[in-house]
């Protein structure tokens, strides 16, 4: 089990370590920031200075090995457009796209997963129908529309929900919370729905699939020969045995919420990290973009090893030696 | 008893008064001010929304003339000084009083690395005190125009930068955070009373002000909405009562929603094509061993087969000013005699690239922004389409911005056919010509931008001239004649000026200007 | 078909050594960390055996014995770890696919589950006329249809019952369809991997009896592969049995059956279900097979065998000449296994099958 | 044999039949059959033949779109066919025990089989936690399973194949039921293990005088283990009698097919018995004798007429090869 987590995080180092390489590969093709950064007066001779005195002009591969070296030391720079150091920036940030990313994610769990059970449970009911067709929509409509959408019904029409931005919020040490204000929780709702609305409906749609793939088992067959009741053929025996793909689906979508969370914050003026990388790519501003990519794969890598060890929670067959599980088959 | 009370009464009725009539204005763009430091960006809107914390010495009344603002009053002492009498009894935001030596600090500050406004004095060799409200600024050459040249330059307090380690112009290669970009003390009608980068940014009246405030306002609240549909729904759901920037396919709608209103005025900025005039062969074309933008012809017959009206009517839905001059109406120098444009000929333009020995045209590629100007990316497709009419087969390459930049611009100038803006911060037509058409000299500095590599000996002498020409008249004799030149030559493709256009609540007043600077001390809130 | 070769001694196939590891090992690091060390599963480990033309050769066994590897790695869908598989004397293992493509054309495997192994979405015609293009054994459209025909017709379907499609058939015909597809490229040699476990019983006696009637036709040579001991005796000339990756007994048909002599091929052969009631009582045996991962060591039965001794646990028995067959024991060597008294029907009691072992 | 006592379980004409697009397809027509208590009933068939459908019935437990569409069942004097789904609930496991193929299947990886034991027999029992436990210790020990106390425990993959058979049977014990119905309980299982577990279910039997329904297509299973045979072929069934004479003297000529295309050890080593053609499937059953097409021994009426059972041998042949000059069909039971 240490092993395993040691193996872990080793990997996500190796990972981590990548994501910037080609980050920076990459960075070679965004433009130049120089251009961003000075004034049109500027002159040529001053450009190349600068570019000089923020090493833009080294081989990439130079570039890499400073960013890594620093980052190693927790700096990863000033960042071009605003002046201020991108770790200071992001940490501003992080709290915003963390805590929609977390309601969104809740909200997808707390409607997909009731959905998914009855619509798995009651294939024929109406209702299952009803559900199901309203989540084809869901599933269809590209995120920037529901935006929209929600933004015309209930800012602009109804007026009952602001159209942007994230209320006011409360500082807990350097973490930013907009839980704690009226305002706060009503300027969450329209982003916290388009965010998780894809999600929902992905996770409906698996958890009915993994519901009746379940329910037509041996297990589930013998559960009933055996007389259970069928409240705990359903929800003791059928949904644990969900788990293990919907954590696996959950999981990785909480890892595209906080990446699909650009679209959703562009469009609210979301102050997070997703908001961040999309001025900075337009700026070319490389420190933002090269920390927030090794942050998203950090947040990728953590989440994974914490889908991994949920595996071992629900499911015993992982928990003893693997090479003698697969001893069989052959 | 009853006295006391009264008297805790009426001081609560004076604590709570400015709350009673406050006038909170709240108003969005698509960009966030970047930083609150004047120095950190050449750049408009940065430049507009720090311009109500911190003043010029010279600024721009509601006409663009050059009005005094710290500086009272102005005058060549000879051709190379210029001396300014300082305004007395103005106070910092942190109460500090203004003086000459904030003058001097100033200008020591905006020449450092990591300035980006170092162009905005780059004439001025020294500046020296005279005496507490007096100051010289001796120029490197006579420099009729400097006063105008100041007014982005913002004076800043010499006190309080030192004493919050921000004498410095924020260096980007060092990762600290930098006090002056997110804390501001100015002396100007507006105090910075809450940043928070891409959230907002809150302004609070200035009480202590020198000046008479037109505006009514007690607190401004700046919001950057970068979608801008959202944008318009923040603006529609009356969450904002102005936005700055308005989407060309929202002004129609904004125009008939009750209660909302549409300002619209041309702007300084002039959008034009270029043409690689320099290599002796294209970079991007299939003609070889020879550049057919040489031939006066093939430029003329491009400017012809251009249909600038379509592009108005069509691309920008109106919102345009068709212009045949490198300088917009509002400019120093623009002369309304010749802004005619030669007319939509594609008949004539065919016959053109016929007699230059190219009759069935020939291929070429195109560099465009698609994030820099209104419809970059539409206009340039429009061009295309428009080109093929005569022959010319455009490849079209639109990139953003950054990447756009990085290969046209120099040194490389990697580019054969080219759409770009250009706003000249001096407002004067020198700006323009030292820039954009004078030939590329890394010596003279001129011509940095002139990207196509246009050439005229005569144009250059001019623009020489000009810089130091104090006499009015003879100085505009001498613009119109480079500006003629240029135009006869075919040296760029004018295109039209950019409307600004915002949009308010109708209970708003505002003054737009054509340099698209919004200054807030002309708002008022009904 | 003109040159029809009959079951000479010479033989087909020879495979020798052969040996199939599997790396089961944690991964690296945990490995260090956990101070583990690399572990193998010896799916096959040592065999040797050859198939003479026009025979029968089978091998049996329980799952995990490693018969379904050793079928697979002779007709070359997986390079053994050590030992050669030889094809007319020329070395198949390690080949290069151009080099192995000549002697593919002449080995084709039948699978247990017809319906896995045919593609859903193509006629029968086009799933039989597949090997026939890919080795340019008949040219134009004409020669092609003709060929699938003959090939129907020799599985006992119809020509006609090409233009269907597999889920048309019935699981047997589906088993015919799989054959005459094996036969369409004009085989000498096919691996038979638990041909008829997924049929039912009287189309099981339909396919087997198909399978003898080619061989008898078409000259040809059967590797077959079965944990059916009935279904063995039924169809093979030479038996092959297998435990835990290795070949305990080898020998003819008939002797294996009349006079087993490993522990092991007896336990094989009592557990068979008396189908002539004769009212005898079986004795279950009890114990079960060890992982492959973690053989026992010495003789890898030795924990479910009643005559195991001292040396039986020490030391792995080599496959040893005992009469007309070959067998791994080290009680049949030393003279140590009571021989069995007369036929299947006297009462066995008196062999003590094994104890159980969880 | 089952006459002599009041039988437990009477299958009196069941039809099964599946609803599709194309109408209403029957796949178990007519099947009337008998089990006294104690009783091993072999039911044999090829796959498809109904064998297993008629097991699900019984037990409650077909499959939509399958349903009964006709007939009786009756469990000691009860009528069962007809329950309300929550009384059908009580009744399985209570009653009816059921053991399926794949023990690799029929057990949730994630719970201990001590979990799946406790639930089981807490649900028909009432019994508290720590005698529920201390039933399901005694189960597992009865049906061979080594170290109970510490295997009780252990998730099913723990466990080989075998073993785990043995645990499936030990939850079907759970409530002491007085019928199991084992569907192919030994098909998955290695021919070794096959032995223990037809061992195992033997003894329980006879323990504890519960009667088995064996389904499985293996005759040697069900020569070893049956009291009595039911042959089953296109959803009828076609013969049923004692074991012996079904195994020796088979009376329809499909039994008789069937028992000649077995390969025996020591048996001829030439051809087998075959029989030609295959099983017609649901909704394509021809007219008269449904085995009519592959028969050798058909005759004119077979052509047309359906049989019903006809007394042959010891038990009773669908055949009118059986039918004296003017018989009427006699009932089985």
């Amino acid at each position: 089990m240490i092993a395993f987590i040691i193996r872990r995080l080793c990997q996500s180092v190796a990972v981590m370590l990548s994501v910037a390489f080609i980050a920076f590969a990459l960075f070679t093709y965004v433009g130049d920031p120089i251009n961003n950064i000075v004034g049109q007066d500027t002159g040529l001779r001053e450009r190349e200075q600068l570019r000089h005195q923020l090493g833009l002009d080294d081989p990439f591969i130079l570039q890499f090995a400073r960013f890594v070296g620093h980052a190693a030391e927790g700096d990863f720079g000033l960042s071009y457009q605003y002046a201020r150091p991108v770790s200071e920036l992001i940490a501003e940030r992080l709290p915003a796209t963390l805590e929609l990313s977390l309601v969104a994610a809740v909200l997808a769990l707390a409607i997909g997963l009731p959905v998914g059970i009855y619509t798995g449970l009651h294939r024929y009911s109406w209702l299952s129908q009803l559900m199901l067709t309203a989540s084809l929509v869901g599933i269809s409509l590209p995120t920037f529309l529901t935006c929209i959408l929600l933004i015309l019904v209930f800012a602009v029409i109804l007026g009952w929900l602001p159209s942007f931005g994230r209320g006011s919020t409360v500082a807990l040490g350097w973490w930013t919370t907009g839980f704690l204000t009226i305002d706060g929780l009503k300027a969450l709702i329209l982003p916290a729905i388009t965010l998780g609305l894809f999600q929902m409906t992905l996770i409906i749609r698996l958890v009915r699939a993994e519901m009746l793939e379940v329910l037509r088992t041996d297990y589930i067959k013998f559960a009933r020969a055996r007389g259970l009741p069928n409240r705990l053929i359903h929800f003791g025996h059928a949904l644990k045995n969900t788990l293990v793909p919907v954590i696996t689906i959950t999981g990785l979508q909480l890892g595209s919420i906080i990446a699909f969370a650009v679209v959703t914050e562009t469009v609210f003026q979301w102050p997070g990290m997703g908001l961040l990388i999309i001025q900075a790519i337009s700026f070319a501003d490389i420190p933002v973009m090269s920390a927030y990519l090794v942050l998203v794969a950090f947040f990728f890598v953590v989440i994974n090893l914490i889908v991994d060890l949920l595996y071992y929670a629900v499911d015993p067959r992982l928990r003893i030696d693997r090479a003698a599980a697969s001893g069989h088959g052959i | 008893m009853h006295r006391g009370l009264a008297a805790a009464l009426a001081a609560a009725l004076v604590a709570f008064a400015p709350l009673a009539g406050a006038k909170t204005f709240r108003f969005a763009n698509d960009g966030d001010v970047n930083s609150m430091d004047p120095y950190a960006r050449n750049e408009t809107f940065l430049l507009t929304f720090v311009g109500n914390i911190y003043e010029p010495l010279v600024g721009r009344d509601k006409q663009l003339k050059a009005a005094p603002m710290l500086a009272t009053s102005w005058s060549q002492t000879s051709p190379e000084v210029w001396r300014f009498k300082l305004r007395q009894g103005v106070k910092f935001h942190d109460g500090t009083p203004f003086t000459d030596d904030d003058v001097l600090f100033s200008f020591d500050r905006v020449r450092m690395d990591g300035s980006n406004l170092k162009a905005v004095v780059a004439t001025v060799k020294r500046v020296s005190k005279i005496d507490d409200y007096t100051v010289d600024m001796t120029t490197d050459g006579p420099d009729p125009i400097l006063p105008e040249e100041l007014t982005n330059w913002y004076i800043m307090s010499k006190s309080w930068t030192e004493k919050n380690n921000a004498v410095k112009p924020a260096d980007l290669t060092k990762n600290e955070d930098f006090y002056a970009s997110r804390h501001a003390n100015g002396t100007g009608p507006f105090m910075l009373k809450d940043r928070e980068p891409e959230v907002k940014t809150t302004l609070v009246n200035n009480p202590n002000w020198w000046g008479k405030p037109e505006h009514n306002l007690t607190e401004v609240v700046f919001t950057h909405i970068g979608n801008d549909a959202t944008r318009v729904a923040a603006l529609l759901s009356g969450e904002i009562d102005m936005m700055y920037t308005v989407p060309p396919q929202d002004i129609e709608r904004i125009r008939h929603t009750p209660h909302l209103k549409i300002y619209e005025g041309p702007e300084l900025r002039t959008i034009f094509l270029g043409m690689d005039q320099a290599r002796d062969e294209l970079i991007d074309s299939n003609v070889k061993g020879k550049n057919p933008f040489k031939d006066v012809r093939v430029r003329k017959a491009f400017y012809l087969a251009i249909d600038e009206k379509a592009i108005k009517d069509k691309v920008m839905r109106g919102s345009a000013t068709i212009t045949a001059l490198m300088v917009a109406p509002g400019v120093n120098g623009f002369d309304k005699s010749l802004n005619q444009r030669y007319p939509y000929d594609p008949a004539a333009a065919k016959k053109l690239l016929v007699e230059a020995g190219y009759p069935n045209g020939f291929e070429v590629g195109m560099d465009c922004p698609t994030d820099r100007y209104i419809n970059d990316e539409a206009i340039c497709q429009a061009v295309v389409a428009m080109l093929s009419k005569i022959g010319v087969k455009v490849n079209l390459l639109a990139q953003t911005r950054s990447k756009y930049f990085a290969k046209i611009l120099g040194p490389g100038y990697n580019t054969s056919f080219y759409l770009l803006g250009w706003t000249p911060t001096t407002y004067d037509a020198h700006n323009a010509l030292f820039n954009l058409i004078a030939s590329r000299s890394a010596s003279a500095g001129t011509g940095l931008f002139n990207v196509g590599g246009y050439s005229n000996k005569r144009v250059d002498e001019l623009t020489r001239l000009i810089q130091i020409e104090t006499d009015p008249e003879k100085r505009q004799a001498e613009i119109s004649e480079a500006m003629k030149i240029h135009k006869e030559e075919f040296g760029h493709i004018p295109l039209h000026q950019q409307t600004v256009v915002w949009a308010a609540r109708d209970n708003i007043e505002l003054v737009q200007l054509a340099d698209n600077f919004f200054p807030l001390r002309y708002v008022r809130v009904k | 078909m003109a040159d029809r070769p009959s079951a000479t001694a010479e033989p087909l196939v020879e495979v020798a050594d052969l040996a199939r590891w599997f790396e089961v090992s944690p991964p690296f690091l945990d490995r260090l960390i956990e101070r583990g060390s690399r572990r193998w599963l010896k799916a096959v480990d040592g065999v040797d055996f050859a198939i003479r033309r026009g025979e029968t050769f089978s091998l049996v066994g329980e799952s995990g014995c490693g018969k379904s590897t050793i079928a697979r790695l002779v007709v070359g869908l997986d390079a053994p770890t050590r030992g050669s598989v030889r094809f007319e004397g020329t070395e198949i293992a390690g080949r290069s696919r151009d080099a192995l493509k000549r002697i593919r054309r002449r080995v084709q495997m039948i699978f247990q589950d017809p319906y896995a192994s045919l593609n859903p979405r193509w006629r029968v015609r086009d799933i039989i006329a597949e090997p026939i293009r890919a080795h340019r054994l008949a040219r134009g459209t004409a020669a092609i249809a003709e060929r699938v025909a003959e090939l129907l017709r020799q599985v006992k379907l119809t020509p006609a019952d090409g233009d269907k499609y597999p889920h048309e058939f019935s699981g047997g015909q589906r088993q015919r369809i799989s054959i005459a597809r094996a036969l369409a490229s004009a085989p000498d040699f096919l691996v038979c991997n638990e041909p008829t476990s997924a049929l039912d019983v009287s189309v099981q006696a339909q396919i087997l009896n198909l399978m003898k009637d080619l061989q008898r036709d078409l000259g040809l040579t059967y590797l077959f592969i079965s944990h059916n001991l009935a279904v063995v005796y039924h169809i093979s000339d030479r038996v092959g049995v297998m435990y835990l990756g290795r070949l305990v007994e080898l020998t003819s048909g008939e002797d294996l059956f009349r006079t087993p002599l490993h522990p092991y091929t007896r336990l094989l052969i009592e557990t068979i279900p008396d189908m002539a009631m004769s009212g005898r009582r079986r004795e279950p045996v009890g114990g079960e097979v060890p992982s492959p991962l973690d053989p026992p060591a010495g003789c890898a039965f030795h924990p479910r065998c009643p005559f195991a001794a001292a040396r039986c646990r020490r030391e792995a028995p080599a496959l040893r000449r005992h009469g007309a067959g070959l067998v791994a024991c080290h009680a049949v060597e030393e003279g140590r296994l009571p021989p069995l008294a007369g036929s299947r029907n006297d009462d066995r009691s008196a062999i003590p099958i094994g104890g159980a072992r969880a | 044999m089952a006459s002599e006592r009041s039988p437990l379980l009477q299958v009196e004409n069941l039809r099964i039949a599946f609803a599709t697009r194309r109408g209403e397809v029957t796949a178990v027509d007519g099947v009337s059959f008998a089990m006294a208590p104690g009783e091993v009933l072999g039911v044999v068939g090829e796959s498809g033949a109904g064998k297993s459908l008629t097991g699900a019935a019984i037990i409650g437990l077909l499959e939509p779109p399958g349903h009964i569409a006709g007939g009786r069942i009756v469990l000691g004097g009860r009528r069962i066919d007809n329950l309300p789904a929550p009384e059908m609930r009580r009744l399985r496991g209570k009653e009816i025990g059921a053991i399926f193929q794949d023990p690799l299947t029929s057990l949730n990886p994630l719970y201990t089989v001590g979990r799946q034991l406790v639930e089981t027999i807490q649900v028909h029992l009432g019994l508290g936690a720590a005698a529920a436990r201390q039933r399901a210790l005694d189960l597992l020990k009865e049906v061979g399973i080594p170290a109970a106390d510490r295997r009780i425990d252990h998730y099913p993959h723990q466990f080989s194949g075998g073993m785990r058979q043995r645990v499936v049977i030990a939850l079907a014990l759970c409530a002491n039921p007085r019928l199991i119905i084992a569907d192919e309980p030994t098909t998955a299982l290695d021919v070794s293990i096959q032995a223990q577990i037809i061992a195992l279910l033997k003894r329980l039997c006879r323990d504890h005088g519960m009667a088995v329904m064996l389904v499985t297509h293996d005759m040697g299973v069900i020569a070893e283990t049956a009291d009595r045979v039911a042959v089953m072929y296109a959803g009828r069934l076609v013969e049923i009698g004692p074991v012996r004479d079904i195994v020796r003297q088979p009376r329809h000529p499909y039994t008789a097919g069937l028992m000649g295309s077995i390969p025996t050890i020591g048996g001829r080593r030439d051809r087998l018995q075959q029989i030609d053609g295959a099983m017609p499937r649901p909704g394509a059953v021809p007219p008269g004798c449904a085995f009519h097409p592959r028969c050798r021994e058909r005759f004119a009426r077979c052509l047309d007429e359906r049989p019903n059972l006809l007394p042959a041998g010891g038990g009773a042949a669908a055949c009118w090869l059986h039918a004296p000059a003017e018989a009427a069909a006699v009932p089985h039971g």
